[in-house]
């Protein structure tokens, strides 16, 4: 005599129910709309003046430049609003002729008050963007002579003008609506941007997703292929990847690690070439290099200890070239005409490097701390640093890894309280005046901070180019500083970075370009 | 991946023990295992095939010795860094459960004095004392562990700093209620009138009496701090590379689940064997021990 | 006499432990009628609890299995019934009242609902008459202010007034058979005295059978009508009460009547019984009294004795037949 | 009952303010957030007028007096990075997270009690063997293993549910059930366990006694004075689920707070840090007061006990 047979209660119903809502909802992905995942958001602001250089690849949609750039870095008179400008005899005088026509978001004509309250509010106490400095000591005065015509008066003579209020640098020639801002307020603006761009501001949920909805028509792109653009939040790279398998997403970054499996599976990976150079360095000491990286041999000896070429296929999944020059930012090298000749390559030579160790009198080698932590677009970037402090260890030299975040080691490097230890960063490649600006930050000891070469040599090459005018002259003085920086073995280059963008099998051709922190999404949209 | 929190002092359910569990058998599987994996830990020098911190790039990522590509130089495969798979498993041993064993004395002996003082004295002091453990147990011990490795660093005692600053209070709650049962019973009332001091009566009489339900918790808790650690080491807050512990093992593993499974597997099976062990030395424990402690 | 409301016959239930199979009860045979009251005495786990579960078939699964014998209620044999038919006779035809009232009912529901729900299950009452049908119940058992009480919970009523409320809820139906497993044992003297004077009446009003399990001979003289002994699974003497308790046949009854202290009498120091209760798992063969029986005989020790007729209702389980020639006890009433 | 519940608000306000006062300090203490905002190219002028604009160069004590004055009335001043009221980011991010932890809940729950509840029946048959093994492996398998084997598997290979976003219910079942695995171990083991003392008592034998059908014997007489211990624990398990699914948070990209305290930490973001830890501290407060107040619904012991 069984109990009761099986007591059925009303619990399992809910099980069954989710068992259902697993089979069904794989439903199409509408195509109306452009949805990009990315793996971080950085500083994620919507105000171009509040650091917003890092986050270009949707500011770039909203808000047209006063100078524009081609997808490979060059500057393009159809690509900004203004379509032609000449700069006086001395240098001194800078003249954009804009276009006519263009309008804001909320229907306000595009004129030259609007960029000179743009450039003013841009290289303001409020400002945090990339070259608001530079700009601010250069800048005398902006005249408004006419409604589509702006002249900018620098104290010095400069050809810098054009370029930094380009595409191709940071956000300082975004030009923003002067009405909607005074009438508004910054904070109102910070929330809900107007620009003159291709795109406007739709909607923002700060960690999860920015959607821009596109204009009937616009100057650079005539009528868009998709009625808006999504960007996502999506950390982790295995659900960027499933949510690109499952047609929700078009455009997704993914690591190097994993490019071969994707491409295996028909989706196409666009690469921004040489996005990066992956550069180590030795923190200064209060007043400069600290012993025993101070020798010359050493610096040599910890360059030569790399297998450059095995990282490359090791670590980044063979999607990176061995890099030989330190801070050597290679799309600059076509402008100023520097070549890298196979010597200035790294070899891959322990022994030798045991060698110069022995002659600088550390045969037995010394201690060494390795900064290790990750950054956006280097998700490889605490394996590179185990990587690198084991080739180290093969030469003798005792290294001790020390794990942080970014921030933390930023605040050791700036305040000097670290001397020869080693950190890198995955530095974005730039034109020349772009590499100028980071070799003045990076290898210029009056910059003080940020500075990691303390080379009296090069500081004063870097004083000339900023006064110079002479072309051929900075392309001169450019090429000595790059190859002073090699000789003087004055920081660790390691690899060049190929950065992936997968795609949806469907989508058109794309050039993800090769300008900073820009993803020229306007190329992949555009209707013309 | 937060298992086990301590009971509340709960109203008395009659306890009719349950026979099955209360089998005089002991858990032979789960001591078998803790076992196994202390002697392990202990004899990593001797076991493990070659060092754990040795790396060639060219050796990366190859499969364990049964696929098709795999050697005996590396049983178990290699990482992403060409790093053999079991030596580090076998030091990982070594870490983990220093971690899990460390962390959980640290709470518990924390915990403990806290519940103590705060059931024998009552009170203003017990009230203050719970108050302190509220705030603490609606800390989340993931943000604090993240705030930890970002002003100092990760590291291996922030990690056991962190979660321990977290489960102490799980203790504190637990040992308070079993004291406050116990000073309702007469020998509490007999020290006192004897003489005895409030030091003499806590660690005489009251600490004794807890042992077994400290000693039930621990074990409880063991496991659960090694899932935490490797959840740490996920949001990058963890043991620090390269020092191999299971848990960061798992997180380094995690983007190449499909081309490399075996780099997250093994350290993934090595945890739930040992926390399922001490899960099951816990259950048995507590059966044996006090089986009103049902409700952990 | 009509035919018997309950009839037992060989009833063996037997329970499978960590320790070995336990026979916890080894063929026992009563029958009960309708009025009468059965008392079932004996030491603990000498199997009364396991007889009036296996009655109701609600034998601890799945330790325990009735293995054979026949239960007849009023002529229809429980054993062949199925779980569903079993359902509809446990409350409505046979009432229980358990040992413990302070947990017997249920603590998180308040007493109206736990009186209510027997009532509607066996007479389909709802709403008001239902609640009306409950408040009687409640006076039947001479419970005060009953509506108030039906709207309060277990924790808020006195050990005495719980018990009442078990009561009221065994006699919802009414039953044919009430089973009253050692109700009275957590009341304190006052109260059990009462208890026992309302279960009389409501014996009488219902024409009840009662099968009264206690270890106290003392309720057994007052309140039953026929009394049997058990000892290890197994009825060893039945009888009349007046005749038991005069003149015990088997040597375990009148060790249980002399270890009863008698007021007047501070000569002989209490005769306990030595040894323990039996080992259930590992019975010897032959009488399982046989250790602690003191005119233990050979035979005892080989064989088990049978059931042998004393006199017309009196039967024993022994081989001394007629009684023991020792000397004969001490009569008179227990305090 | 009123005086019990005044009395819980009274000593959780005083649980927050110890709180607010310890993630004030452990906020300062992760750095100097402007070395994140500031370009590289900032100066030290820069950095002193970013520091007066913030309001961070005010003495420790004053900056701590306004973000308490102003928390208590629900404005967590300006997050640094985003430059937007927290109170504004936490209403955007907090429902989500809410409502990712209550459909866990329910997820757990509606796993946890039939398990539960069967295991303690069917004791020692294969159904309590089963409802054991998950238990345990519910606890000895870190979460975010679990959300990336489903995200890699479920979603990305077999395609049967969204890997991420926030759209309907499907972008519900593989988070939530991440997020609810490990309590459904808990609360089943709890479950189980509460069940068994209960069907040993006297008042289920009594209930059987009387004849009431099984299922009704052990859904309502056993079940709800089985409920009790697992009330104190659903609101334990309600609270470790809102307060740690950061891990969920970042595998699913589900816009929740824990996504938001991580943000906030990485980016030495003190506003937003002080304004989640305050949020869940007071979320986890509410939710154990709720489950006291439930606890005494169940067992009227406690309700007049007081």
């Amino acid at each position: 005599m069984k109990r009761a047979r099986g007591v059925v209660s009303p619990f399992l119903l809910v099980l069954v129910l989710i068992g259902m809502v697993m089979v069904g909802s794989g439903w199409a992905q509408a195509k109306p709309e452009l949805t990009v995942a990315l793996s971080s958001f950085s500083t994620e602001v919507l105000d171009p003046a509040l650091g917003g250089h890092i986050v270009k690849y949707y500011l770039s949609l909203m808000f047209d430049y006063l100078v524009g750039t081609t997808p490979d870095g060059q500057p393009s008179r159809d690509g900004g609003l203004a379509n032609r400008w000449e700069n006086s005899s001395d240098y001194k005088r800078w003249t954009f002729h804009l276009r006519k026509g263009v309008k804001f978001h909320t229907g306000d004509d595009v004129t030259s008050e609007d960029v000179k309250f743009s450039l003013q509010r841009a290289i303001g106490k409020r400002s945090t963007t990339g070259y608001a400095g530079p700009l601010r000591t250069l800048i005398q005065d902006i005249e408004t002579p006419a409604p589509d015509r702006v002249v900018i008066v620098t104290k010095e003579p400069t050809l810098i003008i054009p370029t930094y209020l380009s595409r191709s640098l940071s956000t300082e020639g975004m030009v923003l609506p002067k009405k909607y801002i005074e009438a508004n307020g910054d904070d109102v603006f910070a929330r809900k941007p107007v620009g003159s761009g291709p795109y406007k501001f739709v909607e923002q949920v700060t960690g999860s997703h920015i959607r821009l909805a596109a204009m009937d028509s616009h100057w650079r792109i005539g009528t868009s292929k998709h009625k808006s653009i999504l960007f996502r939040l999506v950390p982790e790279e295995t659900t960027r990847i499933a949510l690109l398998r499952r047609g929700e997403v078009d455009v997704a970054d993914v690591s190097r690690e994993r490019v071969r499996e994707l491409e295996r599976e028909g989706f196409p990976v666009h690469f921004r070439r040489d996005e990066a150079i992956l550069s180590m360095w030795w923190v200064l000491g209060p007043d400069g290099r600290t012993p025993p990286t101070k020798d010359k041999r050493v610096r040599e000896a910890m360059n030569l200890a790399l297998d450059r070429a095995e990282i490359a296929a090791a670590i980044f999944a063979g999607k990176a070239d061995p890099a030989a020059v330190p801070l050597g930012l290679s799309w600059s090298f076509k402008d100023v005409g520097f070549k890298v000749t196979p010597e200035m390559a790294y070899p891959y030579d322990p022994a030798r490097a045991k060698k110069l160790l022995a002659d600088a009198g550390l045969a037995s080698g010394f201690n060494l701390d390795v900064y290790a932590y990750q950054l956006p677009g280097l998700p490889e970037g605490k394996a590179l640093a185990e990587a690198v402090a084991g080739y180290w260890e093969k030469i003798g030299i005792k290294t001790r890894l020390i794990p942080v975040d970014y921030p933390a080691f930023r605040k050791l490097w700036v305040d000097r309280q670290i001397p020869g230890a080693v950190g890198y960063y995955n530095i974005a490649n730039r034109d020349w005046i772009g590499a100028y600006a980071l070799l003045e930050k990076m290898a210029y000891s009056p910059s003080k901070p940020n500075d990691t070469a303390n080379d009296p040599e090069i500081d004063g090459m870097i004083a000339q180019v900023m006064r110079q005018t002479d072309k051929e002259k900075i392309n001169a003085l450019m090429r000595n500083i790059f190859s002073r920086l090699r000789n003087e073995h004055s920081g660790v280059p390691v690899v060049y970075l190929h950065s992936p963008y997968a795609t949806s099998k469907t989508l058109g051709k794309w050039n993800p370009g090769t300008v900073m922190y820009d993803l020229f999404i306007d190329q992949l949209v555009s209707g013309k | 991946m937060l298992a086990e929190p301590g009971a509340l002092a709960l109203p008395e359910v009659a306890a009719a023990a349950d026979p099955a569990s209360r089998g005089r058998r002991l858990p032979v599987f789960s001591l078998g295992i803790i076992g196994l994996f202390m002697l392990v830990a202990v004899l990593a020098p001797i076991l493990s095939p070659a060092d754990p911190f040795e790396q060639s790039l060219r050796n990366r990522f190859k499969p364990p010795v049964w696929e098709e590509g795999g050697s005996w130089k590396f049983p178990l495969g290699t990482d992403r860094l060409g790093r053999d798979m079991l030596s580090r498993i076998i030091w990982g041993s070594r870490v983990s459960l220093a971690a899990g064993v460390l962390t959980v004395l640290l709470a518990s002996a924390f915990g403990a004095a806290v519940g103590l003082a705060a059931g024998y004295y009552g009170g203003r002091v017990d009230a203050a004392l719970m108050r302190m453990t509220d705030a603490t147990m609606s800390f989340p011990v993931i943000l604090l562990a993240l705030i930890l490795a970002v002003t100092v660093g990760p590291s291996f005692t922030n990690v056991v700093v962190a979660i321990a600053v977290i489960l102490w209070a799980r203790y504190a709650r637990v040992i308070r209620g079993q004291v406050l049962t116990l000073m309702q019973l007469d020998f509490v009332a007999q020290a006192r009138i004897a003489g005895a001091g409030a030091w003499r009566i806590i660690t005489r009489h009251l600490l004794p009496n807890t042992l077994g339900t400290l000693l039930v918790l621990v074990t409880l808790q063991i496991g659960y701090v090694i899932i935490v650690e490797a959840s740490l080491s996920f949001l990058g807050a963890g043991i620090p590379p390269p020092t191999p512990a299971w848990g960061s093992m798992i997180a380094e593993g995690r983007d190449v689940v499909t081309r490399a499974w075996w780099v997250s597997l093994f350290p993934g099976l090595a945890i739930l064997l040992v926390v399922l062990a001490f899960n099951l030395l816990g259950d048995w424990l507590r059966d044996t021990f006090d089986p009103k402690l049902r409700q952990l | 006499m009509s035919r018997p409301v309950i009839d037992v016959r060989d009833l063996r239930t037997h329970l499978v432990t960590g320790w070995g199979t336990v026979k916890a009860v080894d063929g026992v045979s009563f029958t009960v009628a309708e009025g009468e009251t059965l008392g079932l005495v004996g030491e603990s786990g000498s199997g009364k609890s396991m007889t009036c579960l296996s009655l109701l078939r609600l034998v601890p699964r799945p330790a325990a299995r009735i293995l054979g014998g026949q239960i007849l209620l009023d002529g229809e044999d429980l054993l062949a019934k199925s779980e569903a038919e079993m359902r509809k006779i446990r409350g409505r035809r046979i009432g229980m009242i358990l040992q413990d009232p302070m947990s017997s009912l249920n603590p998180v529901f308040s007493i109206g609902m736990q009186v209510r729900e027997p009532v509607a299950l066996y007479h389909g009452l709802r709403g008001g008459a239902l609640a009306a049908r409950a408040a009687e119940l409640l006076a039947a058992v001479r419970i005060p202010s009953p509506a108030e009480r039906l709207r309060a919970f277990p924790h808020q009523l006195s050990g005495g007034m719980r018990q009442r409320v078990v009561g009221a809820m065994a006699i919802a139906a009414p039953p044919r058979l009430l089973i009253a497993d050692e109700p009275t044992t957590s009341l304190d003297l006052t109260i059990q005295a009462q208890y026992l004077g309302l279960l009389e009446e409501l014996q009488d009003r219902h024409r009840l059978a009662l099968v009264f399990v206690t270890h106290n001979l003392g309720i057994v003289a007052r309140i039953c009508d026929r009394v049997a002994v058990m000892y290890a699974g197994r009825i060893v003497e039945m009888g009349p009460v007046r005749r038991l308790f005069t003149r015990p046949t088997h040597p375990y009854t009148r060790a249980l009547l002399e270890s009863i202290p008698r007021l007047g009498s501070r000569a002989a120091r209490l005769t306990a019984i030595e040894g323990q209760p039996p080992d259930l798992a590992r019975l010897a063969a032959g009488c399982a009294f046989a250790p602690r029986c003191p005119s233990v005989m050979e035979r005892c020790r080989v064989e088990a004795p049978p059931e042998t007729m004393v006199e017309a209702g009196h039967v024993t389980r022994c081989w001394l037949e007629g009684g023991p020639e020792v000397g004969a006890p001490r009569g008179g009433t227990p305090a | 009952m009123l005086r019990f519940i005044g009395a819980r608000l009274l000593q959780s306000l005083v649980a927050l303010a110890i709180i607010s006062v310890v993630v004030f300090v452990l906020a300062r203490t992760t750095g100097d957030p402007l070395y994140l905002i500031l370009p590289m190219s900032a100066t030290q002028e820069d950095f002193a007028n970013a520091r007066q604009y913030l309001g961070l160069d005010r003495p420790y004590v004053e900056q701590y007096l306004s973000f308490v004055g102003r928390a208590v009335i629900g404005d967590f001043g300006t997050s640094l990075r985003a430059r937007r009221p927290v109170s504004e980011l936490i209403r955007e991010r907090l429902p989500n997270s809410l409502k990712l932890a209550a459909f866990a809940m329910g997820v757990s729950l509606a796993m946890a009690f039939p398990l539960g509840v069967m295991a303690a029946v069917r004791k020692g048959t294969g159904l309590d063997r089963a409802a054991q093994i998950i238990s345990v492996l519910g606890q000895s398998l870190p979460t975010f293993w679990v959300a990336i084997l489903l995200v890699e598997f479920v979603a990305g290979r077999l395609q049967w549910l969204p890997a991420a976003g926030l759209e309907g219910f499907s972008s519900y079942v593989l988070p939530g059930f991440t997020l609810g695995w490990f309590v459904v171990a808990g609360l089943m083991r709890l479950l189980r366990s509460s069940m068994l003392e209960v069907l040993d008592s006297e008042y289920v034998k009594l209930a059987r006694v009387k004849g009431v059908v099984e299922h009704r014997v052990i859904w309502l007489h056993a079940l709800k004075n089985a409920l009790i211990p697992v009330v104190t624990f659903a609101g334990i398990y309600f609270a470790i689920l809102v307060t740690t699914a950061i891990v969920v948070e970042t595998v699913f990209a589900w816009p929740g707070l824990g996504r938001l305290a991580y943000e906030g930490i990485s980016s030495r973001d003190f506003p937003v840090i002080q304004a989640v830890v305050l949020t869940t501290a007071a979320i986890v407060a509410v939710v154990n007061l709720c489950v006291d107040c439930l606890y005494a619904f169940i067992d009227p012991r406690i309700r007049y006990a007081r």
